[in-house]
C-alpha cells in the first residue's frame, strides 16, 4: 500500500497510533461507517475538529486498516473504499502538486473530508440536544382525558310543497294509471285490421265506406271505434301499397271509402 | 407554610408555598387520565404539600372557566365547561330527499287530518312502516291528533306548524286540490285510451281533497 | 362586495364576548389532545369569533400556571409546565428506545429539511437503512416533504408537527443551536470536490453533488 512508500520519510506511525488503531479493531461493529470511525480517530488529535490534520488522520486510518488485515479482521467494502481514497489523499497532500493533473488540490479535498467530519460531529451534538429537550409524555404533558369531538353525522331530510303535492296527486289519481298492456281490450290493432281487411277486400267490387269494415264491438264504444277506425285505415293504406284496393275521399271529412283493384 | 422560595430552600422538608401546590395538582389533573383523588397527590407532591387547601385555590381558580374542576366519587378531575359541550362536537348535516313512503304518507296527512293509520294504508294501498311515521313525528312535522270516536278509538295523525312553516303555508286548507293540481300540470297521468272517465269524474274524489274533513278545525280552529 | 357581507353577517349573528370565546378556545384546547389551529377553532365556534385574538387572553391567563399554552407549527395545544414533570412520572409512556442511527437521522433532517435520503447518505457517511427512515415516519415524526427539483426528482424529508410538539418547539426555526450552525456554514450542502469518491454509499453521487445548496431557504427563508 501507499503506507510504504511514504512512512520512512516525514511520518513514521508512532507506537501510540498503532495501539490505539489496535484498541478500535475490537469495536470495529460498533462503527456507523468509516466517517464515523474517521471522526472517533480525529478524537485522538485532541484538538478542534476545524484545526485537524487530515494528513495525521489519514495515516490513523490506515493503521487501522493495516491492523485489521494483520489480524484477518475482514472489514466491509465502504472501509476499504475509504482507505483507498485516503491513501490518494495522502499522496496528493504530500507531493508537490502537479501542473498537469487535473481535478481538486488535496487541499480541497482534505478541507471537504474536515466539513464532513466536523459536520457530522455538529448533527451528532444536536441530536443529543434535542433529545435532551423537555419531551411530550416525559416532561410535559398532554391532556390525560381527552374529551374527543364527536363527529356527529345529521342527515336532515327535505321536502318540498311540490314533491308533497305530486305525491297526493299520485296517489289519487293511481286508480286512473293503467299499464297500457292491460287495456289491449280497447285496442284494435294495424295488425287486426290488415288481417281483416285482406280476409273481405275480394268482396269489395264497389267503393264502400271502410268505417262498415270496423270488426264487430269496436262501433258503439268512442274509443274502440277510434282505435278501429285508425287502424282499419292505416291497413287500407297498407293494402292500397300493395295495389290490391284502391281509397277515396270525395270531399273533406266525408267516408273514406275502399274499392277492390283488380 | 412558608412564603417565599428563600426560606423553601433552607429547608429540605418544608412545603411548596400554596401557589406552588396549586400550580402541581393542576398540572396533575390535567395529565391524569382518571379521577384523582388527594390522597394520590399527595402521595406524588413534595412531603408536606396539602392538596385539600390547593384543590379549593383550583377549583375557585376554574369558576365560570372553560374548564371546570369538579368532583368524581372521592376523586377530582377537569372537565371543560358543560354549556361548552356543543363545541365538542362537529356536526356534519347531509340533506336526503324525504323517501317516497314517507311523502306520500306526510301527504295524506296533511290532505286528510286528523288520518288513523288504517286511513292513510286504505289510501296508500299498502302499509305504513313503523318507521316511516316515527321519522315524520322525530322531524316534528306530523303529531298525535285526537283519536277517533271510532271503535278501538284509533289514534290520528294532524301535521304540524312547523310542517307549515317548512311547506310555506298558512294552513293545511291552503293545500291545492286535485283539480287544481291538474290545472297546474302538477298531475302528469295521462289515462290511456278506454279509460279516461268522462270530464268531471274524478270531482268528487277531488272535492274530498279541498275541502278537508272536520278534523282540521280541531288542529287549527284554536 | 366580500366586505359587505361580512359586515352584514357581523350585524345578523353578533358574536359573543371575548371573555366568552376565550372560555370557548379554553375548553376546545384543553379537550384536545393534539395541537389545533385557528381555522379549526372559528369553524367550532359561533359565527365572527376571533380566536386568534382570544388565544392572546388565554396565553395570558395561563402563563406560569401548571398548565400552559404553547404554539406547535400553526396550532396551539395546552401543555403541563415542563418543570412539572416529576409529578407525572406515572403517566410517562415509555417510548420505544431509538437507535443511534434513528436519532442522528432525525437531527440531521430537522436540520437539513429538507433533505434526500442521499443528502443524509452524506452527511452520515453511511446508507439509511429502511428500517431508520420506516420508524420515523411511523412516529410520525418525519413525513414527505417535496421532492427535490434535481435530477431523478429524489423525494424529500421534511420534520411534522408532531415532532415540534414532542420535543416543545413552536417551530423547525427553533431548533437548539440553529442559528449557530448555520453561520459555521455547517447546514450548507456543500458537493465534495471534483470527483471524490464515495464517502460511504457512492451509488447516489451523482446526485447529492447536483443537489443545489438551496434547502435551508426553503424552510427558513421567509
Amino acid at each position: 500500500m501507499a503506507e510504504d512508500t511514504f512512512d520512512d520519510s516525514a511520518d513514521p506511525v508512532p507506537v501510540a497510533e498503532r495501539l490505539a488503531a489496535e484498541a478500535l479493531i475490537v469495536d470495529v461493529d460498533g462503527f456507523e461507517g468509516p466517517l464515523d470511525l474517521l471522526l472517533t480517530l480525529s478524537r485522538t488529535q485532541k484538538v478542534d475538529l476545524r484545526r485537524i490534520s487530515v494528513l495525521q488522520l489519514a495515516r490513523q486510518y490506515l493503521t487501522f486498516v493495516e491492523q485489521a488485515r494483520a489480524l484477518r479482521i475482514e472489514l466491509a467494502a465502504d472501509y476499504l473504499v475509504m482507505a483507498a481514497w485516503l491513501a490518494f489523499l495522502k499522496s496528493r497532500l504530500l507531493l508537490p502538486p502537479d501542473p498537469a493533473e487535473e481535478g481538486p488540490s488535496g487541499e480541497d479535498l482534505a478541507a471537504h473530508l474536515a466539513f464532513q467530519l466536523e459536520r457530522l460531529q455538529a448533527m451528532r451534538d444536536c441530536a443529543a440536544r434535542l433529545m435532551a429537550r423537555d419531551r411530550l409524555g416525559r416532561d410535559f404533558f398532554a391532556r390525560g382525558l381527552p374529551e374527543d369531538v364527536t363527529r356527529r353525522r345529521e342527515v336532515r331530510y327535505t321536502a318540498n310543497l311540490l314533491d308533497l303535492m305530486q305525491a297526493y296527486a299520485r296517489l289519487r289519481t293511481r286508480d286512473e294509471f293503467r299499464p297500457f298492456v292491460m287495456d289491449r281490450d280497447a285496442i284494435f290493432t294495424m295488425e287486426q285490421a290488415l288481417e281483416r281487411l285482406r280476409g273481405v277486400i275480394g268482396e269489395a267490387a264497389t267503393w264502400t265506406d271502410i268505417a262498415s269494415y270496423l270488426p264487430e264491438g269496436f262501433t258503439t264504444d268512442r274509443q274502440r271505434r277510434r282505435s278501429a277506425t285508425a287502424s282499419t285505415f292505416a291497413a287500407a293504406l297498407e293494402l292500397v301499397k300493395e295495389g290490391r284496393a284502391e281509397l277515396r275521399q270525395t270531399e273533406i271529412f266525408a267516408p273514406v271509402e275502399l274499392r277492390r283493384k283488380d | 407554610m412558608p412564603q417565599d422560595i428563600d426560606t423553601e430552600k433552607e429547608s429540605l422538608f418544608e412545603a411548596p408555598p400554596m401557589a406552588e401546590q396549586e400550580r402541581m395538582i393542576e398540572a396533575m389533573l390535567f395529565a391524569a387520565t382518571e379521577p384523582m383523588d388527594t390522597r394520590e397527590m399527595a402521595a406524588r407532591m413534595p412531603h408536606g404539600c396539602d392538596p385539600a387547601e390547593a384543590l379549593v385555590h383550583l377549583k375557585k381558580r376554574y369558576e365560570g372557566r372553560g374548564v371546570t374542576l369538579v368532583k368524581v366519587g372521592d376523586g377530582w378531575a377537569m372537565r371543560t365547561a358543560p354549556d361548552l359541550g356543543f363545541l365538542m362536537r362537529r356536526e356534519v348535516v347531509e340533506t336526503r330527499k324525504l323517501s317516497r313512503a314517507a311523502i306520500e304518507t306526510l301527504a295524506i296527512i296533511a290532505y286528510h287530518q286528523p288520518v288513523t293509520r288504517a286511513e292513510i294504508e286504505e289510501i296508500r294501498g299498502v302499509s305504513v312502516s313503523r318507521g316511516t311515521v316515527d321519522q315524520l313525528l322525530e322531524m316534528e312535522w306530523i303529531r298525535f291528533g285526537r283519536r277517533k270516536m271510532t271503535p278501538g278509538r284509533p289514534v290520528t295523525f294532524v301535521v304540524t306548524e312547523t310542517f307549515l312553516d317548512h311547506f310555506g303555508l298558512e294552513s293545511a286548507r291552503d293545500l291545492p286540490g286535485l283539480k287544481e293540481l291538474r290545472a297546474a300540470g302538477l298531475l302528469d297521468n295521462r289515462p290511456p285510451p278506454g279509460t279516461l272517465p268522462g270530464i268531471g269524474d274524478g270531482d268528487e274524489e277531488d272535492e274530498d281533497a279541498e275541502v278537508p274533513p272536520a278534523g282540521q278545525d280541531e288542529l287549527f280552529g284554536d
